[in-house]
């Protein structure tokens, strides 16, 4: 029996690998084990090669191992592919209706399973997924009864006949499995908790955590990896009273969600890189007018369409200098699905206390990666909607822009009397009325760029300590596997994430680095961009190395051992 | 009514003496007090241009937003808060060069939101370029020897594009544009209201004059029916498009909004965004 | 008699003052004076005043003093505005026509004369400008030939009728002048070589920089202020056999010039900021596509709509940084008018020489102020049109990105037989094919990323030296006045400028970061953005010490000095 | 005649089984060969979406650009260089969503540019999202309860904003659709053809069946005259823009390029780039 097991689902893509895969992952997340999720796809629809391979464990861990103990062939190139990652104790299972005439190296474990000829021989040969869903189970030892619910949930809309018919296969399966795959013992799990809990992506809980944010309107414009934010929101928006528009483009969706935040409504937009680009002028003009926006942005391989379907995290330092002239903004970079859901929360929060936009900024791995979570408490963060100007207090004339201590001045929303006011992106002065005095054009960019300064001095990194003098230091779902290089590593050294980026929390990386004697700094970008922007800010050029990688794919526990090696 | 007055900041516009926006503005107060409109319930939200300024001489909520992008703004708010009423206004280089793709979704969307094109075919504030809307032929510093591309017709664009309210009007015919706007407001759904008006220091062939003497008032034809769709095509066809007056409603169609949210329904800005334990556990059981 | 002379001339805006200040600097200029020029307009068309600051003299300066000799007001706020910039022996000369019913300190000079009218007697009020630039020519001792001339020059398309009644407003000018203007003569200037020198702004340059470049398209959009570069090369071009295109939008604009120059034409457009945020999709298209393309950026204030008439160096660090995913880019900042030229043409060459974007980043001051230049040399630069492709050499396979030392591949221009080939924005391999291979990823984007590094080692930094250990370094038009103040300086420092930003020439900055002891960088933003781009790539933190302004203002000689003071 | 297989590249397209891309790829093969055009001289500029990819699947030269984007980069490559044949291709979403204005300013600016629509009325590439071109009431993973806008009608859009070539197509038509291409690329000035492809995968309305069903083949209607505007426009609206055929020409108007350079003038690309002394002295001079 194993604690933890990592194994590759693979087939034709657009023939339900991935749905299958996540089936699988649901009912082992509902039974108690922790799931993580890596997916290999192309930027197409039907045909090619598409794998998925879980890692599913007893204890929680955001990565999969770089080997396999099992690979689920569905297609000839899933073998082809993907042979090399088997562990030396591995063992392929394939679908017994391919062919397989190419060679392999002989230490290569291969076990024909009969995944179509059950579908068939129950009616459709589009029941090979729930077939493979079942034989998988049965390797692992999730019980019958489990599956069977699972299929049951997945085919809920399908009516009764289709979900007896699937029935019927896991039946042989099973069947079949009891009679042929005893010796298979050896790759059942180990019996978990039984504490049924969510699986959940990034962008779903990005979703979730906007609504419970209180996230009422969502414009937006298709684009992977992000479209799932807008997707979701589209069912869940309507029916908590808000609205969803897909919209023309994201130039028309970053100016609609900054005419319905100063419209009073708390509202997002989510794209990737090429939408973001198209945004930049528009992000401007509410860093000028100081309207909060929420924008998602999940990152995937760049320049221009670069790899659609690929990782990389390269748009972090055109956020955090990018845009013509001057501006405050807030970068927040989650780690881990639960908090893609708590970090959204704060976005908005953050938007309306600071008046400014704020990016979420995640990354293809996080943002399509299902993850089993913990239980996650919506009201652990309060909705915080900032300083609102109230009416009929007897103030003087209202001022938008009004100079105040902290450089934030009370918002009124249209509607309210009393409040009337003009907003343009026009220099302007207190009253937001165009000005072009050098003294009132000072004032203003004084106020708006050091607003958000008290951020600065947030402790916003959080450090997993051995006590070592070297840091691995990284952000967004890259994380994740330097945790587990950490956790099975000999000689751990320090590890940590930064989960605010804009403003650079200054004064605790200032003691990081007086501490620490190196500072190695992991991230998916060829020209170091968390580093280039700590080091333009503070320095230390001599204590800050990187790692980083470009390639689209995210790093391998392995790739992060072989860096430890060097700083041991 | 309430006084046109109530409607004015009194800030002095920056506008040339004799721009056609003055009336512009001056119509959008008196549709104002003639609708009664309170003033913290109006919403002016208008694109760069001199036609851009005109958001800033409202008494009254007003949004300046960035060149071309006053509509997909104006939606966001309309879509935030559906109690107020919501005035677009931009030029014809703002809604029919770098805006025009907004222009014809905003038509398809049909907001109750409605859109003033302050049309004097010329890109004034950059000092004088050519714009989409400016004839064949037109010389500025742009097309020096004369512009070569087919102008749009803004009335025609829009009415094939599905528009449920189209208007026309002239600065100098005031009465006639405010009662046009007046009805484009009253409107439920995307109301546009093309006007013409004319920059007297850059655009020295679509003046006052030319206007007066191309324009055709089709109030004062007794025959159109702007309910009939065919008519108005027509009618822009034969006109070229220079004619003023309603030009074409559909008021069959409800507005996007209604069929979004129940009519009873609270503007999303004034929502409880508490939510309630039970209902986050109810979406949560969805992902196990 | 002076060797130079500060004048401002003031209006109300829209009623001829800035032409006929221009007109009075053509005058000087072909007299053999130098010339430099300060705008302070409004963005609106008419209306408001709007005033123009001259520095003439035999010498070559870039800069206007802080304070002026003579202010010649055509309204009563350039009265107001401007007498506390009049020096103590300064006069203000007002049309008479004026009413000026408000309080100066006693001890302002005003002097009024008939500008009004003269011109009315003469036929029309709308002559006052030949009057105010025949006044301030005799104050200056232009004779009344040398004005004629520049009158006749001016009015030329208008003819003899308007020719002949300008003249006889000029005749008596001269006459009142020579009756009653005689204490006066200590004004004049000293008489200059007689070289006629050509009168430009940095648009004008940069337009015929573009047409001696070879450039044959420019598709454009217009905004302040960049508009004259459009302007100009639609009048040019069409003689050129070329095409000017005014366009849609930004997004037009730049995709339209990466079509045009893949498609073998030395292509361009110009804009300002907001245009080049909506730029910035395109910006990468052409990155990844290795499509040389030139963009002239004059900066304004930002962000967002800002300040558009007025000066700012604010865009710089969003295009070095910005954009989504990464790729590269060439940035060149012109210090001077005939630097603009020569930057212009040298941005051509490294187009096409290293197939990427190049920036030519100018500002407001660079690009609207005229100034007097020296004879333009366009030979000086060869065209160099980088690797082409060369059809029927009997090669192997065409391959458009095929990998090669230094990282440069032959372009072949569509026309070309045997040069068939696939562009895509996708992440693509050698023959332009979309790939999303791992390795295949790595070397695409390292052959991208490094082709620009041998730029790094040039020489960009020109310094003036005085063998101190202090450096005040700049970029664009600030260049000017940093070298005006040394030059007045009883203990000047060592002073200069960086003509490409990006790459950034590390080498030779190094060097400079060793040398000295402080480098002072002055700069017209906030965030001070080329020392952090300095500080991000070299360190030298403690060095490296910022002057800033961003209140929409060029510096003032007196800001310089100040400043230069705390480092002597 | 040239072989039709010397326009194909050999390489596999990523598109499912069915779609209806296929054949549009096809049909501009064929076109190419019916009209001789050498490779090297044939251009083929693509959006991004499923469609988007047709441009690597030809032997020609090929661009594939940014979404949205097609027209303005093949107007850059045709202005640059008049002697190549320019196609531009995409998505409904592609060319009616992000990159609608510049659709319709190509239309105005009538360069010899021919604009493929592979309008399968989704977004394929996505994974199925509504287009500005879905049908109201059509649901998917972005309106779950159906669409709610108006779709907008190429044709008439097209037609209303003054386009001098407009024909329509349908992947299942082959003949018809490689013949209206052809005279398409023919035409001396922009010529937009819209082609229904269906989406095999994620639009379950749009099929081939339904557009057998619901297509009108104007070549079988031997009364039609696509010289007549208001024909043309008659029966967009009657057909609710379901027909295909050549819907209208107009071979009066010359294109832009022809307005700027002299026919025989050589392309910009070609061009001796050295400017004399003389030239650029006399130039100079203006400037003192
Ligand atoms: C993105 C962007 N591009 C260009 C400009 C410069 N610009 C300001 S107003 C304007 C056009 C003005 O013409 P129009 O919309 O017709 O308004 P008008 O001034 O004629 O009233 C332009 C191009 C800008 N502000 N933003
Ligand atoms: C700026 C930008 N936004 C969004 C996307 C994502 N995207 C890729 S293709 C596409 C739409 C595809 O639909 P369509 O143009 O109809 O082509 P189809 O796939 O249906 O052939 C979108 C939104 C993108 N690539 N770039
Ligand atoms: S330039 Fe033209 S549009 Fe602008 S204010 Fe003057 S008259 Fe009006
Ligand atoms: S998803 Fe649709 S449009 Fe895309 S390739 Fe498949 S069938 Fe064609
Ligand atoms: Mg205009
Ligand atoms: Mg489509």
């Amino acid at each position: 029996m194993n604690k933890s097991m990592s194994l590759l689902i693979g087939g034709i893509q657009g023939e339900g690998v991935i749905s299958t895969g996540v089936s699988l992952m649901k009912a082992l997340s509902s039974l108690g084990y922790y799931v993580y999720e890596k997916r290999d796809f192309s930027s197409r629809i039907k045909g090619g090669n598409s794998a998925i391979t879980i890692h599913a464990g007893i204890e929680k861990k955001l990565w999969v191992e770089d080997q396999v103990k099992v690979i689920i062939a569905l297609d000839d190139d899933t073998v082809k592919k993907y042979y090399h990652l088997l562990s030396s104790d591995g063992i392929i299972f394939y679908d017994a209706a391919l062919t397989l005439d190419f060679q392999l190296p002989e230490k290569i474990k291969l076990i024909p399973l009969p995944i179509t000829e059950i579908a068939k021989a129950s009616g459709a040969t589009l029941m090979k997924n729930t077939s493979a869903m079942g034989f998988i189970s049965a390797l692992l030892g999730i019980t019958a009864d489990n599956v069977t619910s699972a299929i049951k949930n997945k085919y809920k809309h399908k009516g009764e006949e289709i979900i007896n018919k699937n029935i019927t296969v896991l039946k042989n399966v099973f069947q079949y499995a009891q009679e042929n795959l005893k010796e298979y013992q050896t790759l059942k799990l180990t019996p978990a908790n039984k504490i049924s809990r969510p699986l959940m992506m990034g962008n779903d809980a990005i979703s979730l955590g906007a609504l419970a944010a209180g996230c009422r309107f969502i414009a937006s414009y298709p684009i992977t990896p992000a479209s799932e934010v807008m997707e979701n929101l589209s069912k869940l928006l309507p029916k908590h009273g808000g609205v969803a528009l897909q919209v023309e483009d994201e130039i028309a969706a970053v100016n609609m969600i900054i005419g319905a935040s100063y419209g009073g409504t708390r509202s997002m937009t989510a794209t990737s890189g090429p939408g973001l680009s198209l945004m930049m002028e528009g992000i401007g003009l509410a860093g000028m007018t100081e309207t909060p926006i929420v924008i998602v942005d999940a990152q995937r391989s760049g320049p221009s369409t670069g790899l659609p379907t690929k990782h990389e995290q390269s748009d972090l330092i055109g956020l955090y200098f990018g845009g013509h002239g001057e501006y405050p903004s807030i970068i927040l970079t989650p780690t881990s699905v639960e908090d893609c859901f708590y970090a959204t929360m704060r976005a908005f929060n953050l938007a309306e206390e600071y008046q400014c936009p704020v990016f979420l900024l995640s990354d293809l791995s996080m943002s399509l990666s299902h993850q089993t979570i913990d239980e996650l408490e919506p009201h652990r963060i309060q909705i915080n909607r900032g300083k609102l100007y109230q009416p009929n207090t007897g103030q003087e004339e209202y001022k938008r822009y009004q100079l105040t201590e902290d450089d934030i001045s009370p918002r009124a929303l249209p509607g309210t009397a009393g409040g009337l006011h003009h907003t343009t992106g026009l220099e302007h002065n207190e009253l937001g009325f165009p000005n072009d005095q050098p003294g009132n054009r000072r004032n203003m960019m004084d106020k708006r760029m050091k607003k958000t300064a008290p951020l600065q001095e947030n402790e916003e990194i959080i450090i997993h300590s051995h006590q070592r003098d070297v840091l691995f230091l990284s952000f967004g779902s890259t994380y994740g596997v330097i945790k587990g290089a950490m956790e099975i590593a000999e000689e751990p050294l320090d590890y940590g994430y930064i989960q605010m980026i804009k403003p650079l929390p200054t004064q605790q990386l200032k003691r990081i680095l007086e501490k620490y004697k190196h500072v190695v700094i992991v991230e998916n970008n060829y020209s170091q961009q968390l580093a280039t922007i700590i080091k333009s800010e503070l320095g230390y050029h001599e204590k800050i190395h990187s790692l980083t990688k470009y390639d689209g794919t995210p790093f391998t526990l392995n790739e992060i051992i072989t860096e430890m090696g060097g700083w041991i | 009514m309430t006084n046109i007055k109530d409607y004015d900041n009194n800030i002095t516009p920056n506008w040339c003496p004799g721009c056609g926006h003055f009336s512009i503005q001056r119509a959008l107060q008196v549709v104002a007090s003639r609708l009664e409109i309170p003033n913290e319930k109006m919403m002016v939200v208008s694109g760069i241009g001199c036609s851009g300024r005109i958001s800033g001489y409202m008494n009254t909520y007003s949004f300046h937003g960035i060149h071309g992008r006053s509509l997909p703004i104006a939606q966001g708010i309309k879509a935030s808060n559906k109690d107020l009423t919501v005035i677009a206004a931009g030029g014809d280089g703002d809604g029919f060069a770098i805006g025009l793709s907004h222009t014809l979704h905003a038509i398809r969307r049909n907001m109750n939101v409605t859109y003033i094109v302050l049309n004097n075919q010329i890109y004034g504030l950059t000092k004088g370029h050519t714009s989409p809307l400016s004839e064949v032929g037109f010389q500025t510093k742009s097309t020096p020897t004369g512009s070569l591309e087919n102008p749009i017709r803004p009335g025609i664009v829009a009415l094939s594009n599905g528009i449920t309210f189209l208007g026309q009007g002239f600065s100098a015919y005031q009465e006639q544009l405010i009662d046009t706007i007046v009805k484009a407001v009253q409107h439920d759904g995307f109301s546009l209201v093309n006007v013409f008006s004319p920059c007297v220091t850059y655009n020295k062939i679509n003046t006052y004059q030319w206007f007066r003497e191309h324009l055709v008032k089709l109030d004062e034809d007794e025959g159109y029916n702007p309910q009939d769709y065919q008519m108005a095509m027509n009618k822009l066809i034969e006109t070229d498009g220079l004619c003023t007056g309603i030009i074409y409603q559909n008021e069959g169609t409800p507005s996007l909004l209604e069929q979004l949210q129940p009519k009873d329904a609270s503007a999303l800005s004034k929502m409880d965004l508490q939510l309630s334990k039970d209902h986050f556990n109810s979406i949560i059981n969805q992902y196990r």
